[in-house]
């Protein structure tokens, strides 16, 4: 294999995690401090529209992230005023969002199909992009790729070197108790769940903003439910979150490459190797971990907080 | 702000308004939506077509059921693992093996004319379903894997796995080669139950099941054993259920209901093994199950409310030229309220000041 | 004149009409019978109908309030059938299908034809000798196009390579670029896309490829990409029928169209395309229109080697092309089944 | 001595009042803590303790009443208020998160100290000074619930409060850990810490308390000074009736009914107690006790016992019959019963009715189920029959097991097991939480029940109780068993000796 398709592998691959990653590190945020939100794929839609309609009228790309991620919260509140002051089902409300956002974001964005836009690109850090291999590996990628890894790392941070981040733990194992001690359940999930909606939002609009430069309904093709596969892949902890994508945006990328390189497996096949190597890695990490008992699912996930004060 | 206390008891009296206000609210959303956006069409008419012209026109109604039909049969066995805390959110894929399973006995029989055949595919389509939603279980229980993850993913290959068949073993030999199997045979096929519609003998095994479920749930010990284990594990132990149990069962039966539902969808309304069989029922009844508050028999409604809402819509994209976004927007908020309106059968909401 | 009312005629859509695809090239035919006929025609569309037994429905409805209803994807083809049977006095025509009823036609475009002149387009332009083909679903139709345009570029570059990715799916833009940025890093230097979204475009203008529009006309998505594109051209064919059915003359048929009729047509050249190789294009063209040449035309192997058209043969429609299931001689892909 | 005639309240409570719906939890409740002086709150379960302690907390916010906190008006909106003044508060169910370190849960609950700060090696030189034994780095959920309540006082603790809080704190802890709790508290009094403390155990009352405080139906009966009145006196006035005397009338040993015969058994949990060689015979009519200090394999060994892990071939025999491999529910068609100490979650559901948590135990004979179809009325009347017998107060057997006291709920718990009349009883912390008047009362059926010839089996802490029920003793120590302890020669002395690990 000559090394720029090497490299195009990689950025290919990248390209395929980032909007997976940003997804996932939203709701594994949510889902830590206790909260199911599966309307990942509605807010996705929504921030993908969002972005795009802001950059075809701005050409500005920071404002377009920016309206993203406020499209993304704004469809998330939604579902914290549901889940949280009105105590709905978590499950059946994130459902719902899915369906409304999908609907609102082709309605709303019937008028955009015909335009195009400018790509936010790749900008190859000077100097270091110079360097042979590593260069082009390391340090020519778009900068949502670098905002989409220091989410991760950033969100690992707030969860485990931060006091709000353990106060945020806290509330998904027992929320009773981190109520009685003080602390405000519901504020913190609703913060959580305004963060998942502007995560999922930047990663719906990474693709009509860095992917292609078009709009059209139902673009996000699945990758909301996928990212809630990979929290889930994850256990829970953040920079798995980076590996399950890579994995995930991976083999995806590579057996759409073995397709062109004429490998002899029926393409059928080779589609269904990202979904069935998901199962077979998690498996086998868990053979590993057999013994342990596995205390990262939040206690709480998914059930309805309420305090009698 | 607004403070809610806890009732002792869930009122009976908001069990039957909430749906009430629901569509009251959404109604009402609706027509500033119409008033706003899409300035010059009739409203009242709109409602009409939307909510009314289904239940009242035979035809509709008829498809209105149809529709229902599988939601049912998938939102109960799903509301049964739903209790029992098994999260199977990939009913879709376990309808989809049900479906090919189950044609499968029928495209192999397919010049058979005999009343065995139907059963027997009946019976090939639950154990599709249930064979899909088994590996979960075996992988929950031997290995600790999240059935969440499994059930997801397993669907994505049951889709691309309903491709592979229908371009190869499957294919109607006398297709042109479209990725389609051949239409069944009448004994292939499930009994009308009113002439002159689509509507199956499904709807009439939804009922009779939503009944089963109903009576295994309240009156009996599984239902119980169901409803410990999804709430305290440890207690299931101590009343003397086997967990492992309890996720096979789950799992099984509602991988076996979606497998039959599938198999329903292909030898009634479809007629025949398309690429087009999966259509979102396996997640839409998840919906159902929660709208349902996971009640047996209140499948039976929600399901009918969301065929409802599938019909309608449809029906007034095509009267007034409207996208089909608009659908899903009136699916979505009606969802919306009615999960938001249920707060007051268990919660007396006050308003106060602060 | 039979029909004093306006004639009421729907369409029913397999996509969104803003996918720039399928659905659209047949909306605009919707569009332009209106715009012919005016106010001696009603239509309904309906988008986003899934192959599914929604579609019956859908179609039973329209059928209920209108003359005649096309349907526009294959997967409506026993739904189409059955409600046609139970209402025997509209009228329906079924695109891509092959079952006919005395109130049933159906209607096709070889756009394989269209795949002819951009095969011997891309097949001169590609400096690598690599096409790159992103493939939605393995059915007749889209094989038919992949074989054409091979032959084609085959015919004026014998050192030509086609590589083939299957995207199963007729619209996810991110997929199909993924699938455009592989075959472009796999030294593709020439797209060419059988899905529906613009994203293939897109990708082949920003990495400085070539592309060709499918189903409308994408220059606007790649102003230096797109060399030109086969448009799918219904409104004569509709405006046809419709108006067949206004003065009670329809009866059923059954159409498989090409460049002949106009229902296959092209998007402008571009203009950075060297003179000759538009010349060809241009001839090829006017070849197909006059019927002279014929994309499949023998000696053709079968990809195993087994011979498929002898010298000089041409294939019937039944059963070589409307049910072709195996790649030419000469693809190294794995035929995917 | 000036002094002594001003010592002022730290926190007055006057009038407060609040309502669950119908149910006064509190009504019009006032009291008034000296500075520097251990109060006791007494009452039965469902009082309205909790309820009044989390009010000053800031848990909760009253209907109505008022608070003064050193003389200034106090009405604590958070926790964080009731923190910020020097409250300090255990509470009666953890308010620990299972997930999280030692380290990690005490953090949670301290103001102002964030992370990074090394702050195990203060834990453990608080947990050094007050004798209370912790690892910050354990995880909470492999801790045994005596260690779960000792990070709940450390917790507090280190907040160095003016005010503390305690909602019976000791119902867990070994005599040991009691006796050395109470140096802790007597020291801090002295430094100026006022205490308000919960407890069910009146002679602990009698020990350290100058005053208390009794409520009753969540109105305020009586304060007195505790050293004034015997543990029988204070007892009476919380449950406002006579208490009966304990006795057995019928001490009639008969033959083995069952046994235990060489138990091995490593644990699954890394944390866990391995059980080694445990051997024991129980006869007909006996009561026999399993002392020990929690996390010694109590737990382990109830699971064994209840069923819930299967035992090899040849170890549990009852009447004959070998019962290793069957579940809970085929040992109770066999007449053995069960009652395990923890209530929420193990022995009842908390978001079930009362009355669907009656079929957790549910043997043929009782007729609400036949073939596992469920007869409502029939379950409906034996739960009735619990609630009356041992008057679990609840409006209704249709409310669920969370919303009951906990002493409510361990009544009811105890009460359907003993419904059954079961020939064999297995019982751990029979009492944990349950108020005076109750625990007699439970006490007094669990002798009535030997006294008609069946076997029971008491695992519990609280030695007290092992001593006044029990003809046959052992001790559970480092998942060992001790042979029977002849109390005439060897008595409380060698049980202390073994319960501190001495060899068995
Ligand atoms: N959140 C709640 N909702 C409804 N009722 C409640 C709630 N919390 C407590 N109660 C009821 O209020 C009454 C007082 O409860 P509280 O917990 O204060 O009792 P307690 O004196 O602490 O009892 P125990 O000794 O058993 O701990 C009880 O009847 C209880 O059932
Ligand atoms: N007669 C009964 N006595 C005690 N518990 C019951 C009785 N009938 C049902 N239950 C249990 O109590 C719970 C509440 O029962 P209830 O009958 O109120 O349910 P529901 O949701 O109102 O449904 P439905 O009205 O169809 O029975 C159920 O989960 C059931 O298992
Ligand atoms: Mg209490
Ligand atoms: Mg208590």
């Amino acid at each position: 294999m000559n090394e720029s398709l090497f490299i195009n592998i990689v950025i290919g691959i990248s390209i395929a995690s980032v909007p997976l990653i940003f997804a996932a590190i939203g709701e594994l945020l949510v889902e830590r401090s206790g909260v199911l939100n599966l309307g990942v794929e509605g807010m996705m839609i929504v921030g993908a529209l969002l972005g795009f309609v802001v950059m075809s009228h701005t050409q500005n790309s920071y404002l377009a992230v920016l309206a993203a991620m406020v499209g993304g919260m704004a469809i998330a509140s939604i579902f914290a005023f549901l889940t949280q002051f009105l105590l709905t089902n978590q499950v059946a409300t994130g459902l719902a969002l899915t369906l409304f956002g999908l609907g609102f974001a082709a309605f709303a964005g019937r008028g955009y199909t015909e335009e195009t836009i400018q790509l936010i690109t790749a900008v190859p850090i000077p100097y270091l992009s110079d360097i042979p291999y590593l260069g082009p590996l390391l340090f020519s990628f778009n900068p949502l790729v670098y905002l989409a890894f220091f989410m991760v790392y950033l969100v690992w941070w707030f969860l485990f070197k931060t006091k709000q981040g353990l106060i945020l733990r806290a509330i998904g194992d027992n929320h009773d108790a981190a109520h009685a001690i003080g602390h405000n359940v519901v504020r913190y999930r609703v913060m959580a769940i305004l963060f998942g909606g502007a995560m999922a939002g930047i990663g719906g609009a990474f693709l009509s903003l860095v992917q292609v430069p078009i709009w059209g309904e139902g673009m996000t093709a699945g990758r909301g439910w996928i990212a809630l596969g990979l929290v889930v892949f994850a256990s829970w902890q953040p920079f798995r979150i980076i590996f399950g994508a890579i994995l995930f945006g991976g083999i995806t990328i590579l057996q759409i490459h073995a397709q062109g390189l004429n490998i002899n497996v029926s393409a059928q096949y080779l589609s269904m190797l990202p979904y069935l190597a998901t199962i077979v890695i998690l498996v086998s990490l868990r053979m590993r971990l057999k013994n342990k008992t596995n205390r990262t699912v939040p206690n709480c996930l998914g059930r309805i907080f309420h305090s009698t004060t | 702000m607004i403070k809610l206390i806890p009732r002792v008891e869930n009122s009976t009296l908001m069990v039957l308004l909430s749906p009430l206000l629901a569509l009251t609210l959404t109604a009402l959303s609706a027509y500033l939506i119409f008033i706003f956006v899409l300035v010059d069409i009739p409203v009242s008419s709109v409602f009409f077509t939307l909510f009314v012209e289904p239940l009242i026109d035979s035809y509709y109604f008829s498809e209105l059921l149809v529709k229902a039909a599988p939601l049912m049969i998938i939102g109960l066995g799903l509301s049964i693992g739903f209790r029992a805390g098994i999260w199977n959110i990939g009913a879709e894929g376990q309808y989809v093996m049900g479906g090919i399973a189950g044609s499968a006995v029928g495209l192999y029989f397919y010049n058979v004319e005999a009343l065995w055949l139907l059963p027997l595919m009946t019976i090939a389509g639950i154990l599709g379903g249930m064979f899909y939603a088994g590996i979960a279980a075996f992988l929950r229980i031997k290995y600790q894997v999240n059935e969440i993850l499994v059930t997801l993913m397993l669907t994505y290959v049951a889709v691309l796995f309903l491709s592979a068949m229908l371009q190869g073993p499957l294919r109607n030999p006398s297709g042109f080669n479209f990725p389609e199997s051949r239409i069944f045979h009448d004994s292939a096929m499930l009994p009308i139950i009113w002439e002159g519609t689509r509507l199956h003998i499904g709807l009439i095994v939804a009922i009779i099941l939503s009944f089963v479920a109903w009576f295994g749930i309240k009156k009996h010990m599984f239902g119980m054993q169901i409803k410990i284990s999804g709430s305290a594990p440890r207690a299931a132990k101590f009343a003397g259920f086997d967990d492992n149990k309890t996720v096979w069962y789950s799992l099984l039966i509602s991988g076996g209901l979606a497998g039959l539902a599938g198999l329903f969808e292909a030898a009634g309304p479809a007629g025949q093994l398309t690429p087009g069989l999966p259509q979102f029922y396996g997640f839409t009844a998840i919906i159902v199950a929660f709208l349902a508050r996971l009640h047996p028999v209140g499948v039976l409604f929600s399901a009918l409310l969301i065929a409802l809402s599938y019909v309608g819509g449809e029906n007034v994209q095509i009267e007034y030229n409207l996208p089909s976004s608009i659908t899903q927007i009136f699916q979505g908020m009606l969802l919306f309220y009615f999960l938001a309106c249920d707060i007051l059968i268990k919660y007396k909401v006050i308003l106060f000041k602060t | 004149n039979v029909y004093a009312d306006p004639v009421k005629a729907a369409f029913v859509y397999i996509g969104p009409t803003g996918d720039h695809g399928w659905t659209f090239a047949h909306d605009q035919g919707a569009k332009y019978v209106k715009e012919m006929m005016g106010d001696d025609v009603i239509i309904t569309t309906v988008e986003s109908v899934e192959e599914n037994s929604d579609s019956e429905r859908v179609i039973t409805s329209l059928a209920r309030k209108n003359d005649i209803i096309f349907t526009t994807s294959f997967g409506y083809m026993n739904p189409t059938i059955k409600v046609a049977k139970r209402y025997p006095n509209v009228k329906f025509e079924h695109a891509t299908g092959y079952m006919l009823e005395d109130n049933v036609s159906v209607y096709s475009a070889r756009f394989y034809e269209g795949r002819h002149v951009i095969g011997k387009i891309a097949g001169r332009m590609t400096k690598n000798n690599v096409i790159g083909y992103i493939a939605s679903f393995p059915i007749p139709e889209v094989i038919r196009g992949i074989n054409s345009a091979y032959l084609a570029a085959k015919s004026v570059n014998p050192d030509i390579e086609m590589k083939i990715v299957w995207v199963y799916s007729w619209y996810d833009p991110g997929k199909e670029a993924d699938a455009a940025n592989a075959l472009i890093a796999q030294g593709a230097d020439i797209l060419m896309q059988h899905t529906d979204s613009t994203a293939p475009m897109t990708v082949a203008e920003e990495k400085g490829v070539y592309a060709f529009g499918q189903a409308s006309d994408m220059r606007e998505w790649g102003k230096n990409a797109q060399l030109t594109g086969i448009i799918d051209d219904w409104g004569p064919y509709y405006l046809e029928r419709v108006q067949a059915v206004k003065d009670g003359t329809w009866t059923s048929t059954d159409v498989f169209h090409g460049v002949d009729s106009g229902m296959v047509k092209f998007a402008p050249m571009n203009k950075s395309m060297p003179k000759d190789v538009r010349n060809e294009a241009s001839r090829a063209i006017i070849d197909l229109s006059m019927g002279k040449i014929h994309p499949f035309t023998g000696p053709i192997n079968k990809q195993d080697g087994s011979p498929w058209l002898a010298e000089g043969e041409t294939p019937p429609n039944y059963p070589d092309l409307l049910t072709m299931d195996f790649y030419v001689e000469g693809i190294e892909a794995k035929y995917p089944n | 001595m000036k002094y002594q005639l001003e010592i002022s309240n730290i926190l007055e409570v006057s009038n407060i009042t609040k309502s669950y719906g119908d149910l006064k939890a509190n009504d019009n409740v006032s009291l008034s803590i000296k500075d520097s002086s251990i109060h006791a709150l007494l009452g039965e379960n469902g009082a309205g303790k909790s309820t009044l302690v989390k009010i000053i907390y800031g848990s909760l916010t009253p209907d109505s009443g008022e608070m003064k906190w050193a003389n200034n008006k106090y009405s604590p909106k958070s926790p964080f208020q009731a923190r910020e003044n020097g409250i300090a508060m255990v509470f009666q169910h953890f308010s620990l998160f299972e997930s999280l370190t030692v380290e990690d849960n005490i953090i949670l609950g301290l103001d102002g100290v964030g992370l990074n700060e090394n702050f195990s090696e203060q834990i453990i030189k608080y947990s050094k000074q007050y004798g209370l034994d912790i690892n910050p780095q354990q995880v909470v959920g492999d801790l045994s619930v005596g260690a779960r309540q000792r990070v709940e006082i450390i917790r507090c603790l280190m907040q160095n409060p003016k005010l503390l809080i305690m909602d019976e704190p000791t119902s867990v802890l070994t005599p040991q850990e009691v006796a050395d709790l109470f140096i802790t508290l007597k020291k801090l009094a002295a430094d100026g810490c006022a205490i308000l403390y919960i407890s069910h155990k009146l002679e602990e009352v009698r020990e350290i308390c100058s005053e208390a405080t009794i409520l009753r139906g969540g109105k305020l009966v009586q304060s007195c000074i505790p050293q004034e009145h015997s543990q029988k006196e204070l007892a009476e006035m919380m449950i406002g009736k006579k208490l009966t005397e304990l006795a057995r009338t019928n001490i009639n040993v008969g033959e083995t009914i069952f046994s235990i015969d060489n138990l091995s058994r490593k644990s699954d949990d890394i944390y866990g107690v391995n059980l080694k060689n445990i051997a024991l015979k129980m006869s007909k009519g006996s009561i026999v006790g399993i002392a020990g200090v929690a996390g010694n394999g109590q737990d382990e060994l109830m699971e064994l016992l209840i069923g819930e892990i299967p035992s090899p071939k040849a170890i549990l025999n009852f009447n004959g019959q070998d019962i290793g491999l069957l579940n809970s529910h085929e040992r109770r068609q066999l007449s053995m019963f069960f009652v395990p100490e923890e209530r929420l979650g193990h022995g009842a559901v908390p978001d079930m009715s009362l009355d669907e948590n009656m079929l957790l135990s549910r043997p043929d004979s009782t007729e609400m189920t036949s073939h596992d179809v469920i007869d409502w009325e029939k379950v409906a009347v034996h739960s009735k029959t619990v609630i009356d017998t041992f008057d679990v107060q609840t409006p209704s057997s249709r409310m669920l097991a969370k919303s009951l006291s906990g002493g409510n709920l361990q009544k009811f718990m105890v009460g359907r097991e003993l419904i059954q009349n079961p020939e064999l009883l297995i019982v751990a912390q029979p009492t944990w939480g349950v108020d005076a008047g109750s625990a007699n009362n439970i006490h007094q059926a669990l002798i009535e029940l030997a006294d008609k010839g069946s076997a029971i089996l008491i695992i519990s802490q609280d030695l007290d109780e092992i001593l006044s029920l029990c003809e046959q003793i052992h001790v559970l120590s480092e998942g060992q068993l001790s042979d029977a302890v002849d109390m005439k020669s060897e008595g409380l002395e060698k049980i202390s000796q073994l319960m501190v690990g001495g060899k068995v």
